[in-house]
């Protein structure tokens, strides 16, 4: 297939298809960052998460709104409101529903599954109600537009860059706040022995409602960021369930790190594969490579190997 | 037929009072339009197998999701067979009946489907079902309908391969949207190359297998052909390998989301469809997804299909004011929207011209049924129960409307079967 | 099974539950429901089949697959093929370019029939590939994922990816599949128009049928040995292989039992409605079919059909009357059973209604008493103790006789 | 001494070498222990010790990083937990493990050594020799009056004894008894001591203990664990007076 192209071509092209590969692997990253929170350190399963991404989209596309409406003249800057306002509201959803539903479902994960599914139907048509059936679409800040013209041939698009630094930037904060804080600290302590976490005073239930809230808002920024380059409607946010979980899974239940890893795994074989396959079969492929090393390692690739 | 003027009147704001008076507006003028309605023809007459007529009303289904993931698409049809309904109503009914309707949702499940279609023929014995959007549904709907000898008015444009004796399809077959397409991209912009890309699902791959056997005979050359899942986002690999193969149209057939994605990355990845370089031509991007993708992001493609909000004439500019009249100011219309108003009228029409609701007998009157109010001109029912209609060019513009760029001077003959084409 | 002890079956309160059900399945609803709707009924005791896999499955062993939809589907294909094939003859296909192969084979450009559709032409084989097939797929994933120990939320996520994976293949390789369009206008069985009403109505009494046999095998399956041990490895794994059992083995066991009855609820549902497509594979039909068995009692075959009727007539009503109400009232039956009533009808049965019955049985203790009094009967061993405290420990159903009193 | 020993096949349980590591830490360090056929043998060591551990790894339940188990001539780290019980070993954990939905009686029915394959337990039927055989271990067990209760029901202590005597009713050569008087009230841990000489004139057990008390009551021989390795071993007053048991035990 690369007959007739000059080698300076190739090296754009592979250049770009990396990026490709490295986008992917950001969106992955961002996707999978608040489920691992959430699944590595409480073990609760959020089949929801979509949702909550989704409500991170509809934020930003009503931020995007207001500032049309009442701030144009800052409306280059609307993004990073809605990035915070995003998190601020996912999280505090989340940690109504914790609140709600999930804290009594603790040593239940299969319930959890099945109640935040449950929560998933419910958001989604309440979307539905309110902001329609239809995809809303979502307008971008002129300068998110376009790309970043490298060489003659390489471009890279500024918004997959945005989402690139995003991703980064969560990464780097939530490994900050895991194992810099106090917070972390507490988190950790309640993972490896909560009652030994409680007797020294930590408050595991304020704990549990604070992670649950965090991985819920960074689904929220997710979704804001891919308001950049997805859809924004009422069921986008099934579209990412499995990938999400499955990169989650892959990297190991407990791991932060091994979420990271396997994010770039698994978006590195789906974009080389789309590149030389139809999309259809890389997809596919990609989903039975992943599920066939689950099966000859089902603790994942980082995870600790401990006595159980 | 006199011409229809909508008087300043009927454009009051607000669904309630104005969509009455659109509708007052409209019934005078219909009705100066039309002869002047027979005293109805008795029952008995007109009703043979046991429908559901009586000497004032008949009763009709449709058969929609308005749940579900398809609700975004197929809410548009409804709307718009609601409206038609609700004219010809206005104007007389039917052989002197109103049209009262039966709504099922088919909640974006294909066995729905087929038992909600079951339910209207056979518990409510519906004159007619206008009806489904996707492919697996009509697929779902017709054995039953033909088991039960019903008749559906099918709306969206499709792959084609079937021409059954129960339906009657007012949107377009595949090659009458791709044939035209392709020669205009050939004549009027000298393409040599395409890359056909398409969501992975039987329409789009019958699409471009027709495509792809079309620009074989014009002695072109197709440089890529690629389908991704339904509802699948990540586009960049593909972005890559168009860059890579420098065709000279895109031509696309991705559907639902994964459209958004799409244009939004191809966009991002440093294309700008206003060079068309490449150019890019669809089939799939009616006004209504556009709401969702966003007029800044395929602002200069091309989509090729029979229908666009913005065509000039007189029937579609009173189309489109009762249209937004009734359901808000907001709204937009799409080919299938459009194509989906045209069912209640064929059906008034084939009913009118047969004299009876029967459906053996509506059958027998389809071939030549003409519809000359349609928005979209003049469309006549071919004997293969697809429609006679022209194939339009539209450019997108960043307000989310097509400009029509190119229509076909004949109307197109409908061919579910192409020879040459399978 | 003493030749005595059928009656006795019968007459014992476990076996009323059975004669209730068989009641309304076999009396009333045929006398009240048009045959429209009946055949409305026989599609949801299709979902049944899944459910009562799901109990056995999920609720005994604790392994909760997400992806029955795969074998339900697998089961309703091999149907599918049998039929397609049958509706594809030569004559009734002289149209196409190969005349004699499915019409969409013809459309996507096959000129013969892939060899896996070859043995489809013999209803033997697809009898037995409507069960195999599913059991096959399933005793593949259970050796992989059993025996290296992966269980709970890693199970139900694998089987989820592999609900996806095969949805995404099936619509991919439409040539092959029929696409996302599945399979349609399937019309006789070996000459039998199965879309007339009284064909209708004939295969809504063969799946009563059918469904009262697989409560039968899923039935005697907990009452032995084996299902007492299914409830143990749920509670303590590792207790059931330090008492020397293959946990793996019976873990492998069950889910392809659960994948069986999948397949013949699919099958049937072929037949019932008359077609087959992916939608019934993907994850959102596989999570639905969970909460028909969650809503009837994790934990009790019979609940799994009332969960299944209740849950999709519930379905067909709400999108009849208030359709943007349905998914709200879907989501809330899953937090609802979760977090209000864990044991769905099942328990709530066994909570209010069963003390009522008790009053009433007094009257007569006879009918429970009877079975211990057989001859070789040896004191209290052959009694196993009647109190279930907790919901969880039995099948409220079948708690008040005695497993192995045969 | 021991050494001198192992190639010799008179011991029932031979481990050698025995060493597991968790990421680097090991837990199970370069074991080496035999046990005599009808011996009662103790394992004490202070918490982290791999007392449990080596437990795990003799019957399976963690696999060993190298070194070897022999039972009875059988090389055990290769074998599946379930095969492992099949060659006579039992094991009672920390915590009483026992079914609490199901009755005493179905509880010991379930260890009964027949009927472990899946067609087994399809086929499984309550023969008098079962119910013979569960009634004797009840007895033993001090159960008798409680087999149609639900385990559940049982108190901490009845729930130990019910669990020694589902190992009981396997019939098996070795015994292994993580900490069986663990929360008993003082006239449980009599009975317990009790049940424990009645089970070693024809078991042989391997008990992990803290009760030294206890310990002294039944031990023939005890093993000292630190930091998995073998501290020191012999008699109980042998290891009671070694220095390096006392400077672990008090040292810090």
């Amino acid at each position: 297939m690369f007959d007739g192209y000059t080698s300076s071509e190739l090296m754009s092209i592979f250049a770009m298809q990396g990026f490709a590969g490295l986008s992917l692997f950001s969106v992955f990253v961002l996707m999978a960052l608040g489920l691992a929170i959430i699944f590595g350190q409480m073990g609760v399963i959020n089949m929801a998460h979509g949702e909550f991404m989704i409500l991170g989209a509809y934020t930003t596309y009503l931020t995007s709104g207001f500032f049309q409406s009442y701030l144009p003249g800052l409306f280059g800057g609307y993004f990073f409101v809605a990035i915070v306002l995003a998190f601020l509201i996912c999280a505090a959803l989340g940690a109504l529903i914790e609140w709600l539903m999930i804290r009594h479902l603790y040593h239940r994960p299969l319930d959890t599954l099945l109640a935040t599914w449950g929560l998933s139907l419910i958001m989604q048509q309440a979307y539905r109600s309110i902001f329609g059936a239809r995809e809303v679409g979502v307008e971008l800040p002129e300068w998110m537009m376009g790309a970043f013209q490298v060489t003659d041939m390489v471009e890279l698009p500024i918004n997959g860059l945005f989402v690139m630094i995003i991703a980064l930037s969560i990464a780097v904060g939530v490994y900050l706040l895991m194992y810099r804080s106090g917070y972390g600290k507490n988190v950790r302590a309640v993972v490896q022995n909560r009652p030994m976490a409680e007797a020294v005073g930590i408050n595991s239930a304020g704990i549990d409602r604070a992670t649950f809230a965090l991985g819920c808002g960074i689904a929220g920024i997710a979704g804001a960021a891919f308001t950049m380059i997805g859809s924004t409607g009422p069921s986008s946010g099934q579209a990412y369930i499995v990938d999400t979980f499955l990169v989650v899974v892959f990297g190991g239940a407990q791991s932060l790190i091994g979420t990271i890893v396997s994010a770039f795994g698994i978006s590195q074989a789906q974009s080389t594969m789309e590149f030389f396959l139809s999309g259809s079969m890389a997809k596919v492929l990609t989903l039975l490579v992943v599920v066939g090393i689950l099966m000859l390692r089902p603790e994942g690739l980082m995870a600790l190997k401990v006595r159980r | 037929m006199g011409t229809i003027e909508m008087t300043a009147g009927g454009r009051s704001i607000g669904k309630g009072p104005g969509f009455r008076k659109s509708l007052m507006t409209l019934a005078a003028s219909v009705m100066l339009a039309t002869s002047v309605q027979a005293a109805a023809p008795a029952t008995a007459e007109v009703n043979t197998t046991g429908l559901a007529v009586t000497d004032d009303s008949v009763t009709v289904g449709i058969l929609h999701s308005i749940t579900g993931t398809m609700a975004i698409s197929e809410i548009g049809s409804v709307q718009a067979e609601k409206l038609a309904i609700e004219q010809i109503n206005a104007s007389g009914g039917v052989l002197g009946r109103e049209i009262k309707y039966v709504q099922e949702d088919g909640a974006s499940d294909w066995p729905t489907f087929a038992e909600k279609s079951r339910k209207l023929l056979r518990q409510d014995n519906v004159a007619a079902i206008f009806g489904a959007w996707t492919s697996a549904s009509r697929k779902a709907i017709l054995p039953v309908i033909e088991q039960y000898n019903g008749m559906l008015y099918y709306p969206t444009f499709y792959e084609g391969l079937e021409q059954s004796p129960n339906v009657v399809y007012t949107g377009q077959e595949a090659t009458q949207q791709i044939l035209a397409g392709i020669d205009w991209a050939v004549k009027e912009k000298g393409a040599k190359s395409f890359y056909l890309l398409g969501s992975d699902y039987i329409w789009p791959r019958t699409s471009n297998k027709i495509a792809r056997k079309h620009i074989d005979k014009l002695g072109l050359k197709v440089v890529g052909e690629e389908y991704y899942p339904l509802g699948h986002t990540q586009f960049n690999s593909v972005i890559n390998k168009i860059k890579l193969k420098k065709p000279d149209v895109i031509f696309a057939s991705v559907v639902g989301g994964s459209n958004v994605a799409f244009y939004k990355q191809m966009k991002a990845a440093g294309v700008d469809f206003t060079d068309e370089k490449p150019l890019l031509l669809t089939i799939s991007v009616t006004e209504d997804e556009i709401r969702g993708i966003g007029g800044e992001n395929v602002e200069g493609i091309y989509a090729s299909m029979k229908y666009f909000q913005s065509l000039d004439n007189p029937n579609n500019r009173e189309f489109v004011t009762a249209f937004k009249e009734t359901y808000g100011d907001d709204m937009v219309i799409g080919d299938v929207t459009q194509a989906a108003y045209l069912g209640p009228w064929l059906w008034k029409a084939a009913v009118e011209k047969a004299g009876s609701f029967d459906i053996d007998k509506i059958r027998e009157v389809f071939a030549g049924i003409e519809f000359k109010k349609a928005p979209e001109g003049y469309v006549r029912i071919h004997e293969n129960h697809h429609l006679w209609s022209k194939t339009r060019i539209g450019k997108a513009q960043i307000d989310g409307q097509y400009e029509v760029v190119f229509e076909t001077e004949e109307l197109m003959e409908p061919d579910p079967f192409p020879e040459g084409y399978q | 099974m003493k030749s005595s002890s059928p009656m006795k079956w019968f007459t014992s309160r476990e076996g009323l539950y059975y004669l209730a059900l068989a009641g309304l399945l076999v009396v009333i609803l045929p006398l009240a429901l048009d045959p429209f709707r009946l055949n409305m009924v026989g599609k949801y005791l299709t979902y049944a089949f899944v459910a009562i896999g799901l109990v056995m499955c999920w609720g005994k062993a604790g392994i909760l697959s997400l992806g029955q939809g795969v074998f339900f589907g697998l089961g309703g294909y091999c149907m599918a093929m049998f039929l397609k094939l049958e509706a594809s003859t030569p004559e009734a296909t002289a149209i196409q370019s190969t005349p004699g192969i499915p019409d969409f084979m013809d459309w996507n450009q096959l000129t013969e029939l892939p060899w896996f559709w070859e043995p489809f032409h013999s209803f033997s084989f697809t009898l037995l590939a409507v069960i195999g097939v599913p059991m096959l797929l399933a005793f593949i994933i259970g050796l992989a994922m059993f025996t290296r120990r992966v269980g709970g939320v890693y199970f139900a996520i694998i089987t989820q990816a592999i609900a996806a994976i095969l949805t995404i293949l099936i619509i991919g390789q439409q040539g092959y599949t029929g696409g996302v369009n599945g399979i349609t206008d399937l019309q006789t069985l070996m000459g039998w128009d199965i879309r007339s009403d009284a064909a209708k109505t004939t295969l809504y009494f063969v799946c009563v049928g059918m469904l009262f046999l697989c409560l039968f095998v899923a039935r005697f399956v907990q009452n032995r040995k084996l299902g007492r041990i299914l409830v143990a490895m749920n509670a303590q794994e590792n207790r059931v292989r330090f008492s020397g059992y293959d946990v793996a083995a019976f873990k492998i066991f069950v889910f392809c039992l659960a994948a069986a009855f999948a397949g013949i609820g699919g099958a049937l549902f072929t037949l019932v409605v008359g077609f087959m497509s992916p939608s019934f594979i993907g994850i959102v039909a596989s999570i639905e079919m969970v909460i028909f068995c969650a809503l009837g009692g994790r934990l009790s075959i019979l609940g799994a059909v009332y969960g299944a009727l209740l849950v999709n007539a519930a379905k067909s009503g709400f999108s009849e009357s208030f359709p943007e109400l349905w998914p709200f009232a879907m989501g809330a039956l899953f937090i609802g059973v979760v977090l209000a009533f864990p044991n769905g009808l099942a328990g709530l049965y066994q909570s209010y209604v069963m003390p009522l019955e008790e009053r009433l049985f007094k009257r007569k203790p006879k009918i429970e008493a009877e079975p211990a009094a057989e001859p070789e009967a040896t004191p209290e061993a052959r009694k196993p103790a009647v109190a279930a405290t907790e919901a969880r420990d039995y099948d409220p159903m079948i708690e008040h006789y005695s497993p192995e009193k045969s | 001494m021991n050494a001198a020993r192992s190639k010799t096949s008179d011991f029932l349980l031979a481990v050698e070498g025995l060493t597991v590591s968790f990421d680097g830490f090991k837990a199970v360090d370069d074991l080496s222990f035999y046990l005599d056929p009808k011996e009662i043998r103790v394992i004490i060591g202070p918490n982290g010790a791999g007392k449990t551990t080596v437990l795990d790894l003799i019957c399976g339940k963690t696999k060993a990083t190298s070194g070897s188990i022999k039972f009875a001539g059988k090389e055990l780290t290769r074998l599946k937990e379930h095969q492992i019980v099949h060659s006579g070993v039992g094991r009672k954990f920390q915590t009483p493990s026992v079914f609490e939905d199901l009755t005493v009686f179905e509880n010991l029915e379930l260890s009964f050594p027949r009927g472990h394959s899946v067609g087994g337990a399809l086929a499984f039927k309550r023969d008098p020799e079962v119910i013979e055989a569960v009634e004797e271990v009840a007895a033993t067990i001090f159960l008798t009056d409680a087999l149609n209760e639900p385990a559940a029901s049982l108190s901490h202590g009845q729930k130990q004894w019910l669990e020694i005597g589902m190992l009981l009713i396997q019939k098996p050569d070795l015994l292994m008894l993580d900490e069986p008087v663990a929360g008993m009230s003082v006239a449980e841990r009599k009975k317990t001591a009790e049940l424990l000489k009645v089970i070693t004139k024809d078991h042989t057990v391997l008990v992990i203990e803290h009760d030294m008390q206890f310990v002294g009551d039944i031990a023939d021989r005890v093993t000292v664990m630190h930091q998995g390795k073998v501290l020191s071993e012999g008699s109980i007053e042998h290891v009671k007076s070694d220095p390096k048991v006392i400077e672990v035990y008090l040292g810090h």
